[in-house]
């Protein structure tokens, strides 16, 4: 199997490109996606695309998320697998009837004789745009039964699941890092290497898999994205201090790989979720509510969650840098869990 | 003051008769629906479409059998009119597992994909910005097929009607926006909510084609989407036809109707699509007394036995509520939760 | 203090009527709230109020949800105090952006020089109207810094927290259950009496404090809207067989009483927690997350959460009761809690 | 093609000079702040306003003080014309604790509500769904205020002008939507988005008055505005004026603009609001070369006192962050979580 090294950027393009090439039925809807002389998307993730796949697959329209939204809705009802795309995340509000009642309901409604296959793409996180441009919704959405959530944060799985939410026949909506997409993270991503071997061979990586980036006996450490690679740092920095951190990626949120997730927390006795959406009411609120249920009597100390504070995102870096996770940040927590006997 | 009596344009006597007979089955049924309601047999609430038949019927009768339909809150008439079976849509509204969405839907989301009708939308507006992907569908496969799309009045102040309305006619998409002006949404009358007279007016601001009808003429609105089905099959886009109608009934379960006047209740009732058609068609020696009874009778019995085998039929199983909600595999989400 | 019982429905309408008299600047705005011959709100909260106020204080829209709460949240920022209505708590979505990037951070964005003091009425839950009229999403909106939540259950709490919502600076959203409004519960919320002794004079209950509504010591559990009185009527049986309940309101789900709810999980040493809104990613994670974390040493056995099943919400009566948490399903999960003992 | 000269309406010669002066401080308030972002001095993303000048000038200078703005992703010149100062706008823009937003709300969240301005909102037409506010609390309190809107032609195509212009119709609310249509939405260019030709044309699906004005004209701009404030503020109903302008920058940071022609660059330089307006003040006589020098002298010690000051402001204190996100003391909800 030969590889090369790619960014998530570089990986997305190529998942989508596959398909389209595999399926006639897949094809892209947003906003600057494919105007000639345009972005190729906010974060130009399509750029190429309308050469090989024409501006009939690759549908640039108004600013009008909801139409963006419900047009993919109808056309997954007719048999088509459209890939929505809304720049920011942050625009999801716009189309959450949409998603929520329209996209996550209609196969029930009808009894299970229709399905809904749109993958839906929204980049996430911080990147000092403010309070309506940084935020990292993954969370409201694992709260709707018909929805499935992913979060990729490196270019082996982006590129894997991708493909994988393509062909799922229920929508899926892709949640990426902003501060991921480059083969080398900004200096605000800790500049680190952001570039995964990637087969040129086809492959999947399928939808409810977690993966465990780093082995560990002193406590468990489960989280995605930018969040993720902080916490990856944290662990290594640490290593020398004698806590050896165990680091789950569970790159799909619902569904939940819970059986990785616990076999870990069942070893180690102690979880830490992080992640940068908020905290009140945030995934890891999930996760920690089934970590602490499952793995009760393993439990040597009390589930510990990492999140953004609960206020909207301030503009500046010093506050920015204040609200969502640092390093620093997630180092204390691990320490003060390694501490943590409590029976 | 519309004309009373209905230019049959001399359209041919069979497809005369099949709107007109189409027309009294959408009466019947959902007056035998309110009765089943009223006695508690149907669970839920229910939204009656006594008076607006005309449309759904014109509409349905001249769409190909392969056409689809978007619908609302008030769908009975739409999915009898576009090929739902009176058994699968009462068994529906009584929560059976015989009924077009297996007893899941209920009655604001009846609907059936094998006659080309989505699951209605209950959110106003909800279908109007879906059925811009099935026209679009339709264009990209070149199917030639087109998708028409019922809402009320009401629906056009709702954000989604521009998004969609104005991306369907940059695309030029095969779709029949179908606007049943009844004057009211719930209790608020059209002219309370907007500035602007006649929904049609509305399609300057997409550049889109529009029409109006007399929505309590079965005839005239089913020339209507004749004459506009091919051309927009073909790409010429979209149009929106608006077809001025009232509800008899109110607007859902015990509404006493008393944000209207009895001259408007009572002008309207001149102009009940049934009586106008039934005279034009007798004036015109088409049907006489006998023949009618006997339409009716048929429909009376094909309403009979719909509820009978709405009646006979079991209800899901419990384990059926944890289907349907996934077509993937997907260990199911409800296991950890018992 | 002379008190005469009502319904929640008469409570909110005597609230809204008190606080209208007291402050011109609150006014209510929605569909069908206020049309001569009309039904003064889906379930009638508002008939009799045009008559007192005049429709310049009752504003009656077009079928325009982000319309409504942008218009109330333009308002409230000029010092208006808008009651707005959007019917069913299901079109929330239909004005997501509205409620979560505008009214929550308008305040924050500013730097503090602006509030948004509005009061958001929701009608949740089923009433076999299917999937799109029966939902109960209080739980997205614990999950949005800058608002606040809470789900009154009994008219004393309904008139008392509206008022304190109405004259609340933050947006506040109060989410009521849709069968309990009336003075007697429907056959399908258990017939049981609904009213409470609600004072002749006037009274606040503040955001943020939950209400104790039984004492026991065999374990806690916490519960809103009409699984509160299932749970209550679930700890009612079990008390022949020596199950000693402590039932709690959390009244406010953001901010949450967590004192209140801690003192008597340290006191039991089990909890339990209960909502009609679906089970991932509910409330009842975060509260479950919570407990676990902060009573861990006192705890006897594991969390436990019952919710509806994650999935739409089915129509025919059989399949709702099996989704949404029935009195049967709330025993059989106290008898299995009351057995466990862990350590 | 549009008539270059500037008919000056024989205005009085303080206005004209105070358009103008507004127009170059905008203009010369937007450069610096480009050098700086390019210098990495100011943190995120900028989305440059330089060639609509002439539409916030004659805005703004057309409402009163007490009127209020909303604005966009594109605000640094709405904010200066309505009268945030250069010094709090530009902190704000370093993200410091002297900003107008005290560094919370940066570039696209501009506004001081002290000078009657909104934090600006990024949502694409979420300042069209706020207005309508706006305009219902003056109305109801009946204080003769005028709100203005400002949005782009892109944001046309979202569902919240619909809906927002709609009931401002049917309200009669105290509100000028200004659309400034510098005939792209990103990348994308309006006849992309929709069949219709002018924004202007739009409102007639709400009733609305409307007006289609020279965007690179500030006397056409205020001129219009001053007609229209007034029978506004006194219950006449909303209007909306289309100002045809073009943004001489990319979108936002690294945009090469390749979807744009050089030739349509070219022509709408020709109209830049400064050249036109200094030629025909001189050409009438009212400033000459001295003056207009003065006036760029003093625009341009006014612009780098803003720039040191903003340079030697602090930055917010890091507790700041958990303060603002409730205005009723609330145990934070952030205790928890440290
Ligand atoms: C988004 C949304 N808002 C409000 C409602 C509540 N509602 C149901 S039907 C209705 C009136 C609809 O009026 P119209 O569109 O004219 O249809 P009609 O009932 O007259 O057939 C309203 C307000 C809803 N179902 N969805
Ligand atoms: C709801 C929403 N959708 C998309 C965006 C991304 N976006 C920011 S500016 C912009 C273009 C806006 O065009 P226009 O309204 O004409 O304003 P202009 O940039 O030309 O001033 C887009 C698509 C957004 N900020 N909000
Ligand atoms: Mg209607
Ligand atoms: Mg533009």
């Amino acid at each position: 199997m030969t590889t090369r090294r790619i960014g998530i950027g570089e990986a997305i393009r190529e998942a989508i490109a596959e398909e389209m090439q595999r399926d006639e039925n897949v094809f892209l809807i947003g906003e600057d996606i494919g105007i000639p002389g345009g972005f190729g998307g906010a974060f130009g993730v399509y750029l190429g695309l309308p050469e090989k796949f024409g501006h009939e697959r690759i549908i640039d329209t108004p600013i009008s998320e909801k139409a963006i939204i419900g047009t993919s809705v109808g056309a997954a009802l007719m048999g088509m697998r459209p890939i929505p795309d809304l720049q920011y995340s942050d625009f999801i509000f716009e189309c959450m009837d949409e998603i929520v009642n329209q996209a996550a309901k209609m196969r029930y409604m009808s009894g299970g004789k229709l399905k809904v296959p749109l993958t839906l793409r929204c980049p996430v996180g911080t990147a000092n745009r403010g309070a309506q441009h940084g935020q990292s919704p993954e969370s409201y959405f694992i709260h709707v039964p018909g929805l499935k959530v992913v979060c990729p944060s490196d270019a082996y799985v982006a590129k894997g699941v991708m493909k994988s939410a393509i062909r799922d026949d229920d929508p899926v909506i892709v949640f990426e890092h902003k501060l991921l997409y480059g083969s080398k993270g900004r200096e605000s991503a800790g500049g680190m290497d952001l570039t995964a071997e990637v087969p040129e061979e086809e492959y999947l990586f399928p939808i409810g898999k977690a993966l465990k980036k780093r082995d560990g006996n002193s406590l468990t450490i489960i989280s995605t994205h930018l969040t993720l690679y902080r916490c990856l740092a944290a662990a290594e920095d640490l290593k020398n201090e004698g806590i050896e951190c165990e680091v789950i990626d569970p790159v799909s949120l619902l569904p939940l790989d819970t059986k990785t997730i616990y076999d870990s927390v069942n070893k180690t006795g102690k979880a830490l979720i992080a992640h940068e959406d908020t905290f009140t009411g945030g995934w890891g609120a999930e996760v920690a509510a089934l970590i602490s249920q499952n793995c009760f009597s393993k439990l040597k100390a009390p589930v510990q969650r990492i999140a953004a504070y609960d206020v909207p995102l301030p503009v500046t870096p010093i506050l920015e840098q204040t609200v969502v996770p640092s390093i620093e940040r997630i180092k204390e927590k691990i320490i003060q869990l390694h501490k943590m006997e409590l029976k | 003051m519309v004309e009373r009596s209905i230019n049959l344009n001399n359209l041919d006597k069979e497809l005369l008769i099949s709107l007109f007979t189409d027309v009294i089955r959408l009466r019947k049924f959902e007056d035998k629906v309110y009765q089943l309601f009223l006695k508690g047999e149907l669970p839920g609430t229910i939204h009656q479409y006594q008076g607006q038949e005309a449309v759904a019927v014109g509409v349905c009768t001249a769409l190909n059998k392969t056409d689809w339909i978007t619908s609302t809150h008030r769908p009975h008439g739409h999915a009898i009119a576009k090929g739902v079976s009176m058994r699968s849509a009462m068994a529906e509204l009584y929560g059976k597992e015989t009924g077009c969405c297996k007893g899941k839907g209920g009655s604001m989301h009846l609907g059936d994909p094998e006659v080309g009708m989505l699951p209605a939308i209950a959110i106003v507006a909800g279908g109007v910005s879906i059925v811009t992907g099935v026209g679009l569908a339709f264009k990209m496969k070149n199917t030639k097929q087109v998708a028409a799309c019922f809402f009320g009045e009401g629906a056009t102040n709702e954000g989604a009607f521009h998004e969609g309305l104005n991306l369907a006619a940059v695309q030029k998409l095969p779709i029949i926006y179908v606007c049943e002006n009844n004057i009211y949404g719930a209790s608020t009358a059209y002219n309370k909510t907007t500035l602007v007279e006649n929904v049609a007016d509305r399609v300057s601001s997409y550049g889109m084609a529009s029409k109006i009808v007399d929505g309590m003429n079965v005839v005239e609105v089913y020339k209507a989407v004749k004459e506009a089905r091919d051309a927009i099959a073909n790409g010429s886009g979209p149009i929106l036809i608006e077809a001025k109608t009232y509800r008899f009934a109110g607007h859902s379960r015990g509404d006493a109707k008393k944000y209207r006047t009895k001259e408007e209740e009572d002008y309207w009732r001149t102009l009940d699509p049934i009586d106008r058609m039934k005279d034009s068609l007798i004036e015109n020696n088409l049907i006489d007394n006998e023949t009618f009874a006997l339409i009716v009778k048929n429909i009376q019995e094909e309403i009979d036995d719909a509820v009978v085998f709405a009646q006979q039929s079991p209800f899901p199983k419990v384990e059926d509520a944890f289907i349907d909600a996934y077509a993937s595999d997907m260990s199911s989400p409800t296991e950890v939760q018992k």
